[in-house]
Protein backbone atom coordinates (compact mmCIF):
# COMPACT_ATOMS: atom_id res chain seq x y z
CA UNK A 1 0.00 0.00 0.00
CA UNK A 2 1.79 3.01 -1.00
CA UNK A 3 0.55 6.03 -2.77
CA UNK A 4 0.35 9.82 -2.21
CA UNK A 5 -2.02 11.09 0.24
CA UNK A 6 -5.67 11.81 -0.60
CA UNK A 7 -5.25 9.33 -3.52
CA UNK A 8 -7.80 6.67 -3.85
CA UNK A 9 -6.57 3.09 -4.25
CA UNK A 10 -8.84 0.72 -3.88
CA UNK A 11 -12.55 0.36 -3.56
CA UNK A 12 -15.05 -2.65 -2.23
CA UNK A 13 -18.67 -2.03 -2.52
CA UNK A 14 -21.07 -4.41 -0.90
CA UNK A 15 -24.80 -4.08 -1.55
CA UNK A 16 -27.43 -6.23 0.64
CA UNK A 17 -31.07 -6.18 1.24
CA UNK A 18 -32.47 -3.91 3.96
CA UNK A 19 -32.51 -6.66 6.70
CA UNK A 20 -30.78 -7.22 9.77
CA UNK A 21 -30.22 -10.59 8.82
CA UNK A 22 -27.38 -8.74 6.22
CA UNK A 23 -25.94 -7.18 9.29
CA UNK A 24 -22.99 -9.73 9.87
CA UNK A 25 -22.10 -9.46 5.62
CA UNK A 26 -21.25 -5.63 6.41
CA UNK A 27 -19.00 -6.45 9.86
CA UNK A 28 -17.04 -9.42 8.40
CA UNK A 29 -16.38 -7.96 5.30
CA UNK A 30 -15.20 -5.02 7.29
CA UNK A 31 -13.09 -7.08 9.55
CA UNK A 32 -11.58 -8.84 6.03
CA UNK A 33 -10.38 -5.10 4.90
CA UNK A 34 -8.94 -4.14 7.67
CA UNK A 35 -6.82 -7.62 7.44
CA UNK A 36 -5.88 -6.51 4.10
CA UNK A 37 -4.53 -3.02 5.12
CA UNK A 38 -0.97 -3.07 6.10
CA UNK A 39 -1.28 0.19 8.43
CA UNK A 40 -4.32 -1.07 10.28
CA UNK A 41 -3.08 -3.98 11.45
CA UNK A 42 -0.09 -1.95 12.77
CA UNK A 43 -2.91 0.01 15.60
CA UNK A 44 -4.46 -2.93 17.20
CA UNK A 45 -8.33 -0.66 17.43
CA UNK A 46 -8.47 0.01 14.16
CA UNK A 47 -9.88 -2.95 12.85
CA UNK A 48 -12.67 -3.44 16.00
CA UNK A 49 -13.01 0.57 15.78
CA UNK A 50 -14.32 0.16 12.06
CA UNK A 51 -16.25 -3.05 12.76
CA UNK A 52 -18.21 -1.47 15.44
CA UNK A 53 -19.02 1.94 13.32
CA UNK A 54 -19.72 -0.19 10.40
CA UNK A 55 -22.55 -2.28 12.67
CA UNK A 56 -24.13 1.06 13.81
CA UNK A 57 -24.02 2.31 10.56
CA UNK A 58 -25.94 -0.57 8.92
CA UNK A 59 -28.11 -1.18 11.65
CA UNK A 60 -29.15 2.82 11.22
CA UNK A 61 -29.26 1.76 7.66
CA UNK A 62 -31.63 -1.41 7.77
CA UNK A 63 -33.83 0.51 10.67
CA UNK A 64 -34.11 3.95 8.97
CA UNK A 65 -33.54 3.52 5.31
CA UNK A 66 -36.80 2.10 4.22
CA UNK A 67 -37.00 3.10 0.26
CA UNK A 68 -40.71 2.13 -0.71
CA UNK A 69 -38.75 0.43 -3.45
CA UNK A 70 -39.27 -2.41 -4.75
CA UNK A 71 -35.25 -2.97 -4.53
CA UNK A 72 -34.80 -2.16 -0.50
CA UNK A 73 -30.81 -2.42 -0.55
CA UNK A 74 -28.39 -0.84 1.44
CA UNK A 75 -24.29 -0.18 -0.15
CA UNK A 76 -21.51 0.16 1.57
CA UNK A 77 -18.03 1.18 0.19
CA UNK A 78 -14.89 1.01 2.04
CA UNK A 79 -12.39 3.29 -0.01
CA UNK A 80 -9.05 2.71 0.65
CA UNK A 81 -6.63 5.69 0.81
CA UNK A 82 -2.88 6.11 1.27
CA UNK A 83 -3.42 7.66 4.79
CA UNK A 84 -7.12 6.90 5.72
CA UNK A 85 -9.77 4.64 5.16
CA UNK A 86 -13.46 6.13 4.18
CA UNK A 87 -16.40 4.19 4.79
CA UNK A 88 -20.16 5.18 3.05
CA UNK A 89 -23.05 3.78 4.10
CA UNK A 90 -26.04 4.22 1.39
CA UNK A 91 -29.51 4.27 2.39
CA UNK A 92 -32.60 5.30 0.45
CA UNK A 93 -34.58 6.60 3.40
CA UNK A 94 -36.03 10.35 3.80
CA UNK A 95 -32.95 10.78 5.90
CA UNK A 96 -32.13 12.35 9.00
CA UNK A 97 -30.08 15.38 10.14
CA UNK A 98 -26.93 14.60 11.89
CA UNK A 99 -26.01 17.87 13.10
CA UNK A 100 -29.05 18.38 15.41
CA UNK A 101 -28.37 14.86 17.27
CA UNK A 102 -27.66 15.41 21.22
CA UNK A 103 -25.21 12.95 22.79
CA UNK A 104 -27.15 10.52 24.76
CA UNK A 105 -28.11 11.49 28.44
CA UNK A 106 -27.08 8.89 30.33
CA UNK A 107 -28.57 10.20 33.83
CA UNK A 108 -31.83 9.55 32.09
CA UNK A 109 -30.77 5.92 31.56
CA UNK A 110 -32.05 6.26 27.39
CA UNK A 111 -32.35 2.52 25.90
CA UNK A 112 -31.27 4.19 22.09
CA UNK A 113 -29.36 7.23 21.09
CA UNK A 114 -25.91 5.27 21.26
CA UNK A 115 -24.72 4.69 17.91
CA UNK A 116 -23.96 8.05 16.31
CA UNK A 117 -22.28 9.12 19.48
CA UNK A 118 -19.79 5.97 19.28
CA UNK A 119 -19.35 6.31 15.27
CA UNK A 120 -18.43 9.68 16.15
CA UNK A 121 -16.49 8.76 18.89
CA UNK A 122 -14.38 6.00 17.03
CA UNK A 123 -14.26 8.02 13.66
CA UNK A 124 -11.96 11.26 12.87
CA UNK A 125 -14.81 12.19 10.85
CA UNK A 126 -18.17 11.74 10.27
CA UNK A 127 -20.77 13.49 7.46
CA UNK A 128 -23.87 13.18 6.15
CA UNK A 129 -24.93 13.77 3.21
CA UNK A 130 -28.73 13.74 1.08
CA UNK A 131 -28.34 12.81 -3.16
CA UNK A 132 -30.53 11.60 -5.63
CA UNK A 133 -29.04 8.43 -5.41
CA UNK A 134 -30.18 8.17 -1.77
CA UNK A 135 -27.58 9.15 1.76
CA UNK A 136 -24.24 8.41 2.55
CA UNK A 137 -23.10 8.55 5.98
CA UNK A 138 -19.49 8.68 5.20
CA UNK A 139 -17.07 8.24 8.21
CA UNK A 140 -13.26 8.63 7.87
CA UNK A 141 -10.36 7.05 9.77
CA UNK A 142 -6.46 8.03 9.71
CA UNK A 143 -4.18 5.00 9.74
CA UNK A 144 -1.58 5.81 12.72
CA UNK A 145 0.92 7.81 12.29
CA UNK A 146 -0.76 10.18 9.45
CA UNK A 147 -1.65 13.17 10.90
CA UNK A 148 -5.13 13.27 12.22
CA UNK A 149 -7.55 16.21 11.62
CA UNK B 1 -30.51 -16.43 20.60
CA UNK B 2 -29.54 -19.07 22.54
CA UNK B 3 -29.31 -17.89 26.47
CA UNK B 4 -27.52 -20.56 29.24
CA UNK B 5 -29.83 -19.97 32.51
CA UNK B 6 -29.16 -20.77 35.58
CA UNK B 7 -30.06 -19.97 39.47
CA UNK B 8 -28.53 -19.88 42.56
CA UNK B 9 -29.91 -18.59 45.99
CA UNK B 10 -32.56 -16.89 44.42
CA UNK B 11 -30.65 -15.22 41.90
CA UNK B 12 -31.05 -15.61 37.82
CA UNK B 13 -27.67 -16.12 35.83
CA UNK B 14 -28.00 -15.56 32.76
CA UNK B 15 -24.84 -16.50 30.34
CA UNK B 16 -26.06 -15.71 26.62
CA UNK B 17 -24.56 -18.03 24.04
CA UNK B 18 -23.49 -15.27 21.19
CA UNK B 19 -20.10 -14.17 20.36
CA UNK B 20 -22.57 -10.80 19.32
CA UNK B 21 -24.73 -9.12 20.53
CA UNK B 22 -25.89 -6.76 17.32
CA UNK B 23 -29.33 -5.48 16.31
CA UNK B 24 -29.51 -9.53 14.83
CA UNK B 25 -30.45 -10.73 17.89
CA UNK B 26 -31.27 -7.42 20.34
CA UNK B 27 -34.99 -7.79 20.31
CA UNK B 28 -34.73 -11.31 20.86
CA UNK B 29 -32.68 -10.82 23.67
CA UNK B 30 -34.28 -8.23 24.98
CA UNK B 31 -37.43 -9.85 25.00
CA UNK B 32 -36.28 -13.09 26.89
CA UNK B 33 -35.00 -10.62 29.68
CA UNK B 34 -38.68 -9.18 29.92
CA UNK B 35 -40.09 -12.89 30.19
CA UNK B 36 -37.90 -13.01 33.25
CA UNK B 37 -38.96 -9.78 34.88
CA UNK B 38 -42.42 -10.78 33.58
CA UNK B 39 -41.95 -13.99 35.64
CA UNK B 40 -40.60 -12.56 38.91
CA UNK B 41 -37.03 -12.50 38.30
CA UNK B 42 -35.54 -9.54 40.28
CA UNK B 43 -31.81 -10.02 40.92
CA UNK B 44 -29.91 -10.91 37.74
CA UNK B 45 -26.72 -11.77 36.74
CA UNK B 46 -25.55 -11.35 33.14
CA UNK B 47 -22.45 -13.09 32.46
CA UNK B 48 -21.20 -11.90 29.21
CA UNK B 49 -17.96 -13.92 29.09
CA UNK B 50 -19.50 -15.48 25.26
CA UNK B 51 -19.52 -12.02 23.71
CA UNK B 52 -16.95 -11.11 21.90
CA UNK B 53 -18.49 -7.48 20.52
CA UNK B 54 -21.61 -5.19 21.43
CA UNK B 55 -23.22 -2.88 19.51
CA UNK B 56 -25.03 -0.01 20.58
CA UNK B 57 -28.50 -2.13 20.23
CA UNK B 58 -27.28 -5.02 22.70
CA UNK B 59 -26.46 -1.86 24.83
CA UNK B 60 -30.09 -0.50 24.39
CA UNK B 61 -31.28 -3.84 25.35
CA UNK B 62 -29.40 -4.15 28.44
CA UNK B 63 -30.15 -0.42 29.70
CA UNK B 64 -33.86 -1.28 28.93
CA UNK B 65 -33.97 -3.98 31.61
CA UNK B 66 -31.81 -2.15 33.81
CA UNK B 67 -34.98 0.62 34.12
CA UNK B 68 -37.42 -1.76 33.58
CA UNK B 69 -35.77 -3.51 37.08
CA UNK B 70 -35.77 -0.41 38.53
CA UNK B 71 -35.82 -0.03 42.04
CA UNK B 72 -37.18 -3.53 42.66
CA UNK B 73 -34.55 -5.21 42.02
CA UNK B 74 -30.55 -5.23 40.80
CA UNK B 75 -29.00 -6.22 37.92
CA UNK B 76 -24.79 -7.30 37.59
CA UNK B 77 -22.65 -7.36 34.79
CA UNK B 78 -19.86 -9.84 34.74
CA UNK B 79 -16.74 -11.12 32.85
CA UNK B 80 -16.72 -8.53 30.15
CA UNK B 81 -14.04 -8.74 27.43
CA UNK B 82 -11.60 -5.77 26.41
CA UNK B 83 -13.48 -4.80 23.64
CA UNK B 84 -17.22 -5.61 25.42
CA UNK B 85 -16.15 -2.99 28.38
CA UNK B 86 -14.19 -0.46 26.22
CA UNK B 87 -17.58 0.65 24.70
CA UNK B 88 -19.37 0.35 28.25
CA UNK B 89 -16.83 2.86 28.93
CA UNK B 90 -17.15 4.99 26.02
CA UNK B 91 -21.06 5.01 26.76
CA UNK B 92 -20.29 6.19 30.25
CA UNK B 93 -22.72 2.81 31.15
CA UNK B 94 -20.17 1.51 33.12
CA UNK B 95 -20.93 4.02 35.53
CA UNK B 96 -24.58 2.93 35.54
CA UNK B 97 -24.10 -0.72 35.49
CA UNK B 98 -22.51 -2.75 38.32
CA UNK B 99 -19.99 -4.52 36.43
CA UNK B 100 -17.52 -7.69 38.59
CA UNK B 101 -14.64 -9.27 36.87
CA UNK B 102 -15.72 -12.73 37.95
CA UNK B 103 -19.35 -14.31 38.26
CA UNK B 104 -18.62 -15.39 42.17
CA UNK B 105 -17.55 -11.28 42.80
CA UNK B 106 -21.15 -10.77 41.21
CA UNK B 107 -23.25 -13.32 43.26
CA UNK B 108 -21.25 -12.80 46.20
CA UNK B 109 -22.10 -8.73 45.67
CA UNK B 110 -25.71 -9.45 45.49
CA UNK B 111 -25.69 -11.36 48.90
CA UNK B 112 -23.59 -8.96 51.15
CA UNK B 113 -24.94 -6.11 49.74
CA UNK C 1 -37.19 -18.71 2.51
CA UNK C 2 -40.17 -19.06 1.13
CA UNK C 3 -41.55 -18.12 -2.42
CA UNK C 4 -42.52 -19.52 -5.44
CA UNK C 5 -40.15 -21.09 -8.35
CA UNK C 6 -38.64 -18.76 -10.13
CA UNK C 7 -39.10 -15.33 -7.83
CA UNK C 8 -35.92 -13.68 -7.45
CA UNK C 9 -35.93 -13.08 -3.31
CA UNK C 10 -32.50 -11.34 -2.53
CA UNK C 11 -29.64 -9.84 -4.25
CA UNK C 12 -26.11 -9.32 -3.22
CA UNK C 13 -23.36 -7.41 -4.86
CA UNK C 14 -19.98 -7.27 -3.93
CA UNK C 15 -17.20 -5.11 -6.09
CA UNK C 16 -14.23 -5.27 -5.29
CA UNK C 17 -10.65 -4.13 -7.24
CA UNK C 18 -9.18 -6.92 -10.26
CA UNK C 19 -6.97 -7.91 -7.71
CA UNK C 20 -5.80 -11.84 -6.46
CA UNK C 21 -5.47 -10.54 -3.10
CA UNK C 22 -9.28 -10.10 -3.10
CA UNK C 23 -10.24 -13.20 -4.11
CA UNK C 24 -11.01 -14.52 -0.38
CA UNK C 25 -13.57 -11.60 -0.39
CA UNK C 26 -15.57 -12.93 -2.55
CA UNK C 27 -15.49 -16.86 -1.04
CA UNK C 28 -15.97 -15.83 2.17
CA UNK C 29 -19.21 -13.41 1.31
CA UNK C 30 -20.08 -16.99 -0.41
CA UNK C 31 -19.58 -19.07 2.61
CA UNK C 32 -21.52 -16.35 4.50
CA UNK C 33 -24.83 -16.51 2.08
CA UNK C 34 -25.00 -20.56 2.65
CA UNK C 35 -25.00 -19.83 5.18
CA UNK C 36 -27.78 -17.87 5.44
CA UNK C 37 -29.82 -19.89 3.17
CA UNK C 38 -31.80 -22.30 4.81
CA UNK C 39 -32.04 -25.18 1.85
CA UNK C 40 -28.41 -25.31 1.57
CA UNK C 41 -27.65 -25.83 5.16
CA UNK C 42 -29.38 -29.19 4.75
CA UNK C 43 -27.31 -30.16 1.50
CA UNK C 44 -23.63 -30.52 3.13
CA UNK C 45 -21.89 -30.04 -0.05
CA UNK C 46 -24.04 -27.41 -1.23
CA UNK C 47 -21.73 -24.41 0.48
CA UNK C 48 -18.65 -26.04 -0.15
CA UNK C 49 -19.51 -26.46 -4.13
CA UNK C 50 -20.39 -22.84 -4.58
CA UNK C 51 -16.95 -21.42 -2.61
CA UNK C 52 -15.18 -23.50 -5.06
CA UNK C 53 -17.18 -22.52 -8.08
CA UNK C 54 -16.92 -18.55 -6.72
CA UNK C 55 -13.17 -19.29 -6.29
CA UNK C 56 -12.57 -20.41 -9.80
CA UNK C 57 -14.79 -17.88 -11.34
CA UNK C 58 -13.16 -15.12 -9.88
CA UNK C 59 -9.58 -16.19 -10.20
CA UNK C 60 -10.43 -16.37 -14.39
CA UNK C 61 -12.31 -12.85 -13.83
CA UNK C 62 -8.89 -11.51 -11.96
CA UNK C 63 -6.73 -13.36 -14.52
CA UNK C 64 -8.35 -12.57 -17.49
CA UNK C 65 -10.56 -10.00 -17.44
CA UNK C 66 -8.11 -6.84 -17.46
CA UNK C 67 -10.44 -3.83 -18.81
CA UNK C 68 -8.04 -1.08 -19.67
CA UNK C 69 -10.19 1.12 -17.55
CA UNK C 70 -9.07 3.40 -14.11
CA UNK C 71 -11.52 1.72 -12.34
CA UNK C 72 -10.56 -2.36 -13.29
CA UNK C 73 -12.88 -4.68 -10.73
CA UNK C 74 -14.54 -7.30 -10.66
CA UNK C 75 -18.83 -7.37 -9.21
CA UNK C 76 -19.97 -10.98 -7.78
CA UNK C 77 -23.92 -11.16 -7.48
CA UNK C 78 -25.52 -13.71 -5.82
CA UNK C 79 -29.58 -13.81 -6.47
CA UNK C 80 -31.57 -16.01 -4.23
CA UNK C 81 -34.50 -17.56 -5.46
CA UNK C 82 -36.97 -19.69 -4.17
CA UNK C 83 -35.11 -22.94 -5.71
CA UNK C 84 -31.72 -22.29 -6.65
CA UNK C 85 -29.00 -19.66 -6.43
CA UNK C 86 -27.46 -18.06 -9.10
CA UNK C 87 -24.06 -16.45 -9.46
CA UNK C 88 -22.93 -13.55 -11.62
CA UNK C 89 -19.04 -13.24 -11.97
CA UNK C 90 -19.02 -9.68 -14.49
CA UNK C 91 -15.52 -8.44 -15.71
CA UNK C 92 -14.40 -5.90 -18.27
CA UNK C 93 -11.81 -7.99 -20.45
CA UNK C 94 -12.09 -9.16 -23.63
CA UNK C 95 -14.20 -12.40 -23.09
CA UNK C 96 -13.64 -15.63 -24.58
CA UNK C 97 -16.06 -18.25 -25.71
CA UNK C 98 -17.43 -20.85 -22.93
CA UNK C 99 -18.91 -23.56 -25.57
CA UNK C 100 -15.17 -23.96 -27.20
CA UNK C 101 -13.40 -25.59 -24.40
CA UNK C 102 -12.18 -29.03 -23.80
CA UNK C 103 -12.09 -30.50 -20.60
CA UNK C 104 -8.96 -31.03 -19.39
CA UNK C 105 -6.98 -34.24 -20.73
CA UNK C 106 -5.39 -35.95 -18.06
CA UNK C 107 -2.91 -37.57 -19.81
CA UNK C 108 -0.87 -35.21 -21.04
CA UNK C 109 -1.20 -33.70 -17.54
CA UNK C 110 -2.16 -30.65 -18.19
CA UNK C 111 -1.07 -27.40 -14.99
CA UNK C 112 -4.20 -25.77 -15.59
CA UNK C 113 -7.81 -25.82 -17.52
CA UNK C 114 -9.19 -26.87 -14.66
CA UNK C 115 -11.42 -24.31 -13.83
CA UNK C 116 -14.33 -24.06 -15.92
CA UNK C 117 -14.35 -28.36 -15.73
CA UNK C 118 -15.15 -27.67 -12.21
CA UNK C 119 -17.68 -25.08 -12.58
CA UNK C 120 -19.52 -27.32 -14.97
CA UNK C 121 -19.17 -30.31 -12.83
CA UNK C 122 -20.51 -28.78 -9.68
CA UNK C 123 -22.90 -26.55 -10.84
CA UNK C 124 -26.44 -27.46 -12.63
CA UNK C 125 -26.66 -24.76 -15.20
CA UNK C 126 -23.45 -22.55 -16.52
CA UNK C 127 -24.28 -19.46 -18.69
CA UNK C 128 -21.60 -17.03 -20.38
CA UNK C 129 -22.45 -13.75 -21.78
CA UNK C 130 -21.01 -10.56 -23.48
CA UNK C 131 -22.77 -7.64 -23.05
CA UNK C 132 -22.13 -3.65 -22.87
CA UNK C 133 -21.94 -4.03 -19.22
CA UNK C 134 -18.42 -6.50 -19.57
CA UNK C 135 -18.41 -10.66 -19.53
CA UNK C 136 -20.96 -12.00 -17.16
CA UNK C 137 -20.50 -15.83 -16.06
CA UNK C 138 -23.50 -17.43 -14.90
CA UNK C 139 -23.51 -20.01 -12.42
CA UNK C 140 -26.90 -21.69 -11.12
CA UNK C 141 -27.00 -24.34 -8.57
CA UNK C 142 -30.72 -25.55 -7.80
CA UNK C 143 -31.82 -26.43 -3.98
CA UNK C 144 -31.91 -29.97 -3.17
CA UNK C 145 -35.07 -31.41 -3.12
CA UNK C 146 -36.38 -28.97 -5.65
CA UNK C 147 -36.44 -29.96 -9.58
CA UNK C 148 -32.85 -30.63 -11.40
CA UNK C 149 -32.87 -29.78 -14.89
CA UNK D 1 3.31 -19.40 1.77
CA UNK D 2 4.23 -20.73 4.68
CA UNK D 3 6.03 -24.41 4.86
CA UNK D 4 7.06 -26.54 7.12
CA UNK D 5 10.19 -28.50 5.47
CA UNK D 6 11.40 -31.38 7.25
CA UNK D 7 14.05 -34.57 5.66
CA UNK D 8 13.85 -37.90 6.52
CA UNK D 9 16.37 -40.57 4.91
CA UNK D 10 16.45 -38.19 2.03
CA UNK D 11 13.22 -37.21 1.45
CA UNK D 12 11.99 -33.67 1.41
CA UNK D 13 8.63 -33.54 3.37
CA UNK D 14 6.82 -30.63 2.47
CA UNK D 15 3.83 -29.39 5.02
CA UNK D 16 2.10 -25.98 4.01
CA UNK D 17 1.08 -24.07 6.42
CA UNK D 18 -2.24 -22.93 4.81
CA UNK D 19 -5.83 -23.59 5.19
CA UNK D 20 -6.02 -22.66 1.41
CA UNK D 21 -4.40 -23.37 -1.62
CA UNK D 22 -6.04 -20.54 -4.24
CA UNK D 23 -4.65 -18.12 -6.68
CA UNK D 24 -3.50 -16.23 -3.56
CA UNK D 25 -0.64 -18.45 -2.79
CA UNK D 26 -0.41 -20.74 -5.92
CA UNK D 27 2.38 -18.88 -7.15
CA UNK D 28 4.34 -18.74 -4.37
CA UNK D 29 3.53 -22.06 -3.79
CA UNK D 30 4.94 -23.36 -7.33
CA UNK D 31 8.09 -21.12 -7.17
CA UNK D 32 8.70 -22.28 -3.15
CA UNK D 33 8.18 -25.89 -5.02
CA UNK D 34 10.27 -25.38 -8.11
CA UNK D 35 13.42 -23.66 -5.93
CA UNK D 36 13.54 -27.27 -4.14
CA UNK D 37 13.80 -29.01 -7.49
CA UNK D 38 16.57 -26.77 -8.54
CA UNK D 39 18.14 -27.73 -5.94
CA UNK D 40 18.56 -31.06 -6.10
CA UNK D 41 15.41 -32.93 -4.26
CA UNK D 42 14.05 -35.30 -6.14
CA UNK D 43 11.59 -37.28 -4.08
CA UNK D 44 9.31 -35.38 -1.83
CA UNK D 45 6.04 -36.12 0.18
CA UNK D 46 3.59 -32.91 0.44
CA UNK D 47 1.64 -33.28 3.53
CA UNK D 48 -1.76 -31.70 3.03
CA UNK D 49 -2.90 -31.61 6.91
CA UNK D 50 -3.82 -28.07 7.05
CA UNK D 51 -5.69 -27.74 3.40
CA UNK D 52 -9.43 -27.03 3.90
CA UNK D 53 -9.43 -25.74 0.23
CA UNK D 54 -7.59 -26.38 -2.85
CA UNK D 55 -9.06 -25.04 -6.40
CA UNK D 56 -7.95 -25.20 -10.08
CA UNK D 57 -4.93 -22.98 -8.93
CA UNK D 58 -3.32 -25.23 -5.94
CA UNK D 59 -4.38 -28.29 -8.59
CA UNK D 60 -1.95 -26.55 -11.31
CA UNK D 61 0.66 -25.69 -9.39
CA UNK D 62 1.22 -29.58 -7.80
CA UNK D 63 1.17 -30.83 -11.55
CA UNK D 64 3.42 -28.40 -13.30
CA UNK D 65 5.79 -29.94 -10.27
CA UNK D 66 4.73 -33.26 -10.78
CA UNK D 67 5.91 -32.84 -14.52
CA UNK D 68 8.78 -31.21 -13.73
CA UNK D 69 10.16 -33.92 -11.83
CA UNK D 70 9.42 -36.68 -14.59
CA UNK D 71 10.66 -40.06 -14.30
CA UNK D 72 13.75 -38.32 -12.56
CA UNK D 73 12.27 -38.66 -9.00
CA UNK D 74 9.08 -39.21 -7.19
CA UNK D 75 6.28 -36.71 -5.45
CA UNK D 76 4.16 -38.43 -2.46
CA UNK D 77 0.72 -36.10 -1.67
CA UNK D 78 -0.60 -37.65 1.88
CA UNK D 79 -3.05 -36.91 4.95
CA UNK D 80 -5.60 -34.83 2.26
CA UNK D 81 -8.99 -33.88 4.25
CA UNK D 82 -12.13 -34.74 2.77
CA UNK D 83 -12.88 -31.44 0.59
CA UNK D 84 -9.42 -31.68 -0.71
CA UNK D 85 -9.56 -35.25 -1.33
CA UNK D 86 -12.91 -34.80 -3.59
CA UNK D 87 -11.00 -32.21 -6.06
CA UNK D 88 -8.77 -34.59 -7.05
CA UNK D 89 -11.48 -37.33 -7.53
CA UNK D 90 -13.31 -34.57 -9.66
CA UNK D 91 -10.40 -33.54 -11.90
CA UNK D 92 -8.92 -37.40 -12.15
CA UNK D 93 -6.08 -35.89 -10.38
CA UNK D 94 -6.09 -38.87 -8.00
CA UNK D 95 -5.09 -41.32 -10.89
CA UNK D 96 -2.39 -39.08 -11.29
CA UNK D 97 -0.91 -38.76 -7.85
CA UNK D 98 0.17 -41.34 -5.42
CA UNK D 99 -2.03 -40.46 -2.84
CA UNK D 100 -1.31 -42.03 1.09
CA UNK D 101 -4.06 -41.46 4.19
CA UNK D 102 -0.64 -41.03 6.46
CA UNK D 103 2.36 -39.35 6.29
CA UNK D 104 4.04 -42.49 7.43
CA UNK D 105 1.99 -44.59 4.80
CA UNK D 106 3.86 -42.18 2.10
CA UNK D 107 7.51 -42.52 3.59
CA UNK D 108 7.17 -46.55 4.05
CA UNK D 109 5.30 -46.68 0.21
CA UNK D 110 9.20 -44.97 -1.12
CA UNK D 111 11.39 -46.56 1.21
CA UNK D 112 10.26 -49.96 -0.27
CA UNK D 113 8.54 -48.86 -3.75
N1 LIG E 1 -29.73 6.14 8.17
C1 LIG E 1 -30.61 6.91 8.86
N2 LIG E 1 -31.74 7.37 8.24
C2 LIG E 1 -32.63 8.13 8.92
N3 LIG E 1 -32.46 8.48 10.21
C3 LIG E 1 -31.38 8.07 10.87
C4 LIG E 1 -30.39 7.27 10.23
N4 LIG E 1 -29.42 7.02 11.13
C5 LIG E 1 -29.78 7.63 12.27
N5 LIG E 1 -30.96 8.27 12.12
C6 LIG E 1 -31.68 9.07 13.14
O1 LIG E 1 -30.76 9.43 14.14
C7 LIG E 1 -31.20 8.98 15.42
C8 LIG E 1 -30.01 8.59 16.28
O2 LIG E 1 -29.39 7.43 15.80
P1 LIG E 1 -28.51 6.53 16.76
O3 LIG E 1 -27.57 7.41 17.49
O4 LIG E 1 -27.88 5.46 15.97
O5 LIG E 1 -29.50 5.93 17.85
P2 LIG E 1 -30.84 5.07 17.71
O6 LIG E 1 -30.90 4.45 16.35
O7 LIG E 1 -30.71 4.07 18.80
O8 LIG E 1 -31.96 6.02 17.94
C9 LIG E 1 -32.16 7.86 15.14
O9 LIG E 1 -33.12 7.71 16.16
C10 LIG E 1 -32.80 8.30 13.82
O10 LIG E 1 -33.86 9.17 14.04
N1 LIG F 1 -13.35 -14.46 -17.37
C1 LIG F 1 -12.66 -14.88 -18.46
N2 LIG F 1 -12.31 -13.99 -19.44
C2 LIG F 1 -11.63 -14.39 -20.53
N3 LIG F 1 -11.24 -15.66 -20.72
C3 LIG F 1 -11.56 -16.59 -19.81
C4 LIG F 1 -12.28 -16.25 -18.63
N4 LIG F 1 -12.47 -17.37 -17.91
C5 LIG F 1 -11.88 -18.35 -18.60
N5 LIG F 1 -11.33 -17.89 -19.75
C6 LIG F 1 -10.62 -18.68 -20.78
O1 LIG F 1 -10.96 -20.04 -20.60
C7 LIG F 1 -9.80 -20.84 -20.41
C8 LIG F 1 -10.09 -21.98 -19.46
O2 LIG F 1 -10.33 -21.51 -18.16
P1 LIG F 1 -10.13 -22.49 -16.93
O3 LIG F 1 -10.85 -23.75 -17.22
O4 LIG F 1 -10.55 -21.77 -15.71
O5 LIG F 1 -8.58 -22.83 -16.88
P2 LIG F 1 -7.28 -21.91 -16.81
O6 LIG F 1 -7.67 -20.57 -16.30
O7 LIG F 1 -6.41 -22.65 -15.86
O8 LIG F 1 -6.72 -21.90 -18.19
C9 LIG F 1 -8.74 -19.88 -19.92
O9 LIG F 1 -7.45 -20.33 -20.25
C10 LIG F 1 -9.10 -18.59 -20.63
O10 LIG F 1 -8.57 -18.57 -21.92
Amino acid sequence: MAGESGELMEEIRLTFPRKVAYLRFATSISKQICQQIEECREDKSFASDVELCVSEACTNAIKYGRSGEMEDVISLYFQIFADKLVIKVQDKGSGFNLNNLPDPDIESLPDRGYGLYIIRSKMDDVQYTHTEEGNFLTMIKFFKGDFNV
Amino acid sequence: MKLNVARKDGILIITPQVKRIDANVASDFKSKLIDFLDNGDKIIVINLSKVDFIDSSGLGAMVLILRKIGTDGRIKLCKLKEGVSSIFELTRLDEVFEIHKSEEGALESLKTG
